[in-house]
């Protein structure tokens, strides 16, 4: 395994640390439980958004937290949904009177430990909603199965419900924004080799040379099946045709086009995708009026790329475009 | 025969040991199917349920019982926190304020414990998850008393039951769980949670039998 | 060779096109020769300035074009510096009429290639003045050998003096503090990992599962030497202390701590790093008052990283604090 | 015997094919000690060269030189760039408009073009560069016309030369481009450049002796 860590153990409370003494303007770092807190929380009278997942993905969620997006992250080990009680002393901390949205990617682990830590804030009088993010094509939604996983679309939830809440949206109003936002949301990645997780010390799984994955998760897991390596164009085209079918994307929707590296692809290889998904929508009609291109919502090491599809509308544009100070992403502040 | 209060804890510490030696092969089988950190999850909850016994030694079966599910719940995370966490839960609070407990509390804890499971995680069986090893051993703590088996024996049998469940995952396309995302190719692979309540179950008879 | 890409001869062409589209309000883009240009050039009255070099270094130097940093990009084949041609033409549309400061990275060919347009563009009545970035202590300086190598400091120094011509200051004045800066400025590298370059399709080097390159630039050669993985703590510390040692910095000197990835090196690694650095530097008394992190001078899909200390004072604040808005490095607006 | 215009556009019209066949070697050779592009950096220079060509056919022999010069500065880029251009460009510059030349033309136009690239590269002979070739190659002429041997001959003892050049810059510590930043790595390998200019003699004398 070749990373630059130190014990496979330490590597979240490390990155923690690094993040504290880099970002003592945007956010303040808790420690046993772990969270994340915007430096000026709580905004009292503001909707505050709370999010976690494993780590590993880099820069989401901890790099989400500050102005205009997230007011806490909660990490859990690499790939392991965080615990309740972080979640708990989180939610406590940046309720600032407005209520508390919990916005959870749609993984068994996560919901089950948000869903405990809800209800205990909601037994403390906090006023809690949780939106759920499924927005992978590459699961069948089915109510017998554990349904779609939450991956890409999280990013763009986190920004825009965040933008809202500065607004002064009210918890309502945010909730249902995020769930406008998931309806009219798609994603698919695939991945060119498999990332490793550090306590593991091995990959994931065995890609040969000459092979990829489509279909991936963001947590190193295989995906729906592996074919043999393909030019850009054509895996672009493997990603946006599965999308655009599914909602579906139709003639004269305007989208935000979201291509994300899923941490080892280099950005000159991302704008060769962005540019074949822009052509293959113009064919379709479908007019990408935003974009998002970097690793914002990542699986370590890992290479390959993942699209998301957003439908917007005036609104979505005006709360994608105002002002976001965090790590990870920022404008107009 | 009874199941004692310290045979309880003896068998909270010998399954931490079971754990310590299985995690690498539990992750294993995670990362056939899901992400790579079943063990690793484990390890880390159960390791800290050493640290807090001391403090629940003096206590009664159902409140150490819980007090293990409560460290769980806040040091496993993942689906495995809340899943393991609600088993002992359900199961220390279906036994209740007891020093010690006959097989009859052990077979309905269990039975709680599975119904919790089910709950939470709106499994059935046959979705490749730990309940496919669950249910098969409450079935055979069930009969085993009809039957009028020892304690022992029916520890034995359940264990036996749990194993038998466990290997039925193989063969199963998973549709609860992480390892649901890969539809078919779920099929072939043992599910790891099944395993890590396999030895959950054998643990106690291990424990218990004698 | 796994890769985003299709025919390894288009990289470049189908990564500028993918810009093009994707930033039509920060730049223009121009193919035969290729460049490119902030979106509102030429800046009357405005030094402007321009650099370039090989590409695959993404998002350097396209991703830094843009208001208070460069104001054209000349991109070269993978790792190739660009030709006199494509720096004279972007040179001649970017002219405010204040004069053109190249900045160049010290490699030969990148020297010999800008010079040649410098003189070009002199012929053709444009004031031009050239400043050369050569930070990398991993390279023993003499006027025997080509010197050493341009790396991270270029990223530091683009963003400053772009603050700068921004701010109004003389092509004498701008070029003065690109000089400053590189003289106040350190660099380091290492590799756990070889980059494969497009058209060649195997690795640079061959780098053995357990062995690390320290001293490595940012064309895939090899390092000064090859050693044994170490822990992240030690590796930032093989990093920090040529840097520190050089200049030398010293107690009480303020610095920027640039912590870079290679590219295939993800956030939760660098902050890692990050966190070890700052408490070396504050063991030796020096204060780390501003940083960068995060993928800003690549090696293609390497991964590694970098660390580049600047000496900052009032003046090189306040300038680093000044907004940019370029699609790799955006602050301020 | 007279080297023609027709003899110079053969030459480059050879070279272009030479460069064909060993852009791989050449970019290999740069894989070990510098960033793995000088074959790629060539091919794409003398790929337009031969598109250029026929706009060039008609003109003399310096005006030939000078306008694949020109095509390289704007094609090839990096070191290999500026210095195959200077090549071209001072040796067309000290030929001059004429038709044809003798050999004593094309040894001063070689020397000429060393000198530009040692003005250009302010490399030292056992820098281990592509002059490492070009000073040999030179001197043989030379050598070779004080002793009156045949234009085929001198230029077979030129190629010779710059072979043995090439060859010797395996050994060398690198001082001048990227190889430099190796320091005592770069020794036992050898130079991209001077094995390209090799080639480029060595293909001159193919097409010229007889
Ligand atoms: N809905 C569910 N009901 C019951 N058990 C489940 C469910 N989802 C997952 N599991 C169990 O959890 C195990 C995975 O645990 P673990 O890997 O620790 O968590 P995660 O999947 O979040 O990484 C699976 O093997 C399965 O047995
Ligand atoms: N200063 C110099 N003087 C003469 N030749 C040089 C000098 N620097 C580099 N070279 C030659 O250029 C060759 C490398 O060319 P190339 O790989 O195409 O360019 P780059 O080094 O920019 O990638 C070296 O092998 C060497 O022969
Ligand atoms: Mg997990
Ligand atoms: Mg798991
Ligand atoms: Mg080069
Ligand atoms: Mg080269």
């Amino acid at each position: 395994m070749k990373k630059l860590i130190n014990n496979p153990e330490d590597v979240v409370k490390e990155e923690l640390q690094g993040i504290e003494l880099a970002h003592p303007d945007l956010v303040k770092v808790f420690y046993d439980p772990d969270y994340i807190i915007r430096a000026d929380a709580p905004v009292q009278g503001k909707v505050a958004l709370v999010s976690g997942g494993g780590s590993g993905h880099e820069p989401m969620h901890g790099g989400f937290v500050g102005k205009g997006m997230l007011d806490a992250a909660c990490p859990g080990p690499v790939f392991t949904s965080p615990t309740p009680d972080q979640m708990l002393e989180a939610t406590k901390a940046v309720d600032g009177g407005a209520g508390v949205l919990h916005i959870v990617k749609n993984y068994t682990g996560d919901v089950m430990n948000f869903d405990m830590a809800a209800d205990m804030a909601r037994d403390e009088g906090i006023e809690v909603e949780s939106v759920l993010v499924d927005d992978d094509v590459a699961v069948e939604d089915s109510t017998w199965t554990a349904g779609r996983r939450g991956v890409g679309l999280t990013v763009l939830i986190e920004k825009i419900v965040g933008a809202a809440a500065e607004e002064g949206r009210t918890l309502k109003e945010c909730a249902e924004l995020a769930r406008k936002i998931n309806d009219q949301g798609r994603s698919m990645g695939m991945a060119l080799t498999s990332c490793v997780v550090p306590h593991v010390g091995k990959p994931s799984f065995d890609l040969p040379e000459d092979e990829m994955e489509i279909g991936i998760g963001i947590h190193g897991e295989p995906g729906r099946h592996r074919i043999k390596l393909e030019p850009a164009d054509k895996i672009t085209e493997m990603l946006i045709d599965p999308i655009v079918g599914d909602l579906p994307y139709k003639e004269g929707d305007e989208v935000l086009l979201f291509v994300n590296s899923m941490g080892g692809t280099p950005l000159i290889e991302l704008y060769i995708v962005y540019r074949k998904a822009v052509e293959l929508l113009e064919a379709k009609g479908i007019k990408v009026v935003r974009n998002l291109i970097g690793p914002y919502i990542t699986s370590l090491e890992m290479a390959g790329a993942s699209i998301t599809l957003l439908k917007m509308d005036e609104d979505l544009v005006k709360l994608w475009d105002a002002p976001v100070k965090t790590a990870g992403m920022r404008w107009g502040i | 025969m009874a199941i004692t209060r310290d045979d309880v804890i003896n068998w909270v510490k010998d399954y931490a040991r079971v754990i310590e030696e299985n995690h690498e092969m539990l992750t294993d089988l995670d990362r056939e199917i899901g992400d790579a950190d079943h063990g690793a999850n484990m390890r880390r909850g159960f390791k800290t349920v050493l640290d807090k016994l001391p403090s629940l030694e003096d206590k009664d079966i159902g409140a150490i019982l819980k007090g293990v599910g409560m460290t769980l719940l806040s040091k496993v995370g993942g689906a495995a926190g809340p899943l393991y966490s609600t088993i002992f839960i359900k199961a220390g609070t279906s036994i209740g304020p007891k020093m010690e407990m006959e097989l009859e509390d052990w077979a309905k804890a269990l039975e709680a414990a599975t119904a919790g499971i089910a709950t939470l995680g709106k499994a059935l069986p046959n979705d490749k998850t730990m309940l496919d090893a669950l249910y098969p051993a409450v079935d055979a703590l069930k009969t085993s008393m009809q039957n009028g088996t020892s304690t022992g024996e029916a520890l034995l049998n359940s264990a036996e039951a749990a194993h038998e469940g466990m290997l039925a995952t193989i063969p199963l396309v998973a549709r609860k769980g992480r390892a649901s995302y890969l539809g078919e190719r779920s099929a072939g692979h043992q599910d790891p949670g099944a395993t890590s309540t396999y030895l959950l179950i054998k643990s106690a008879a291990d424990a218990w039998s004698d």
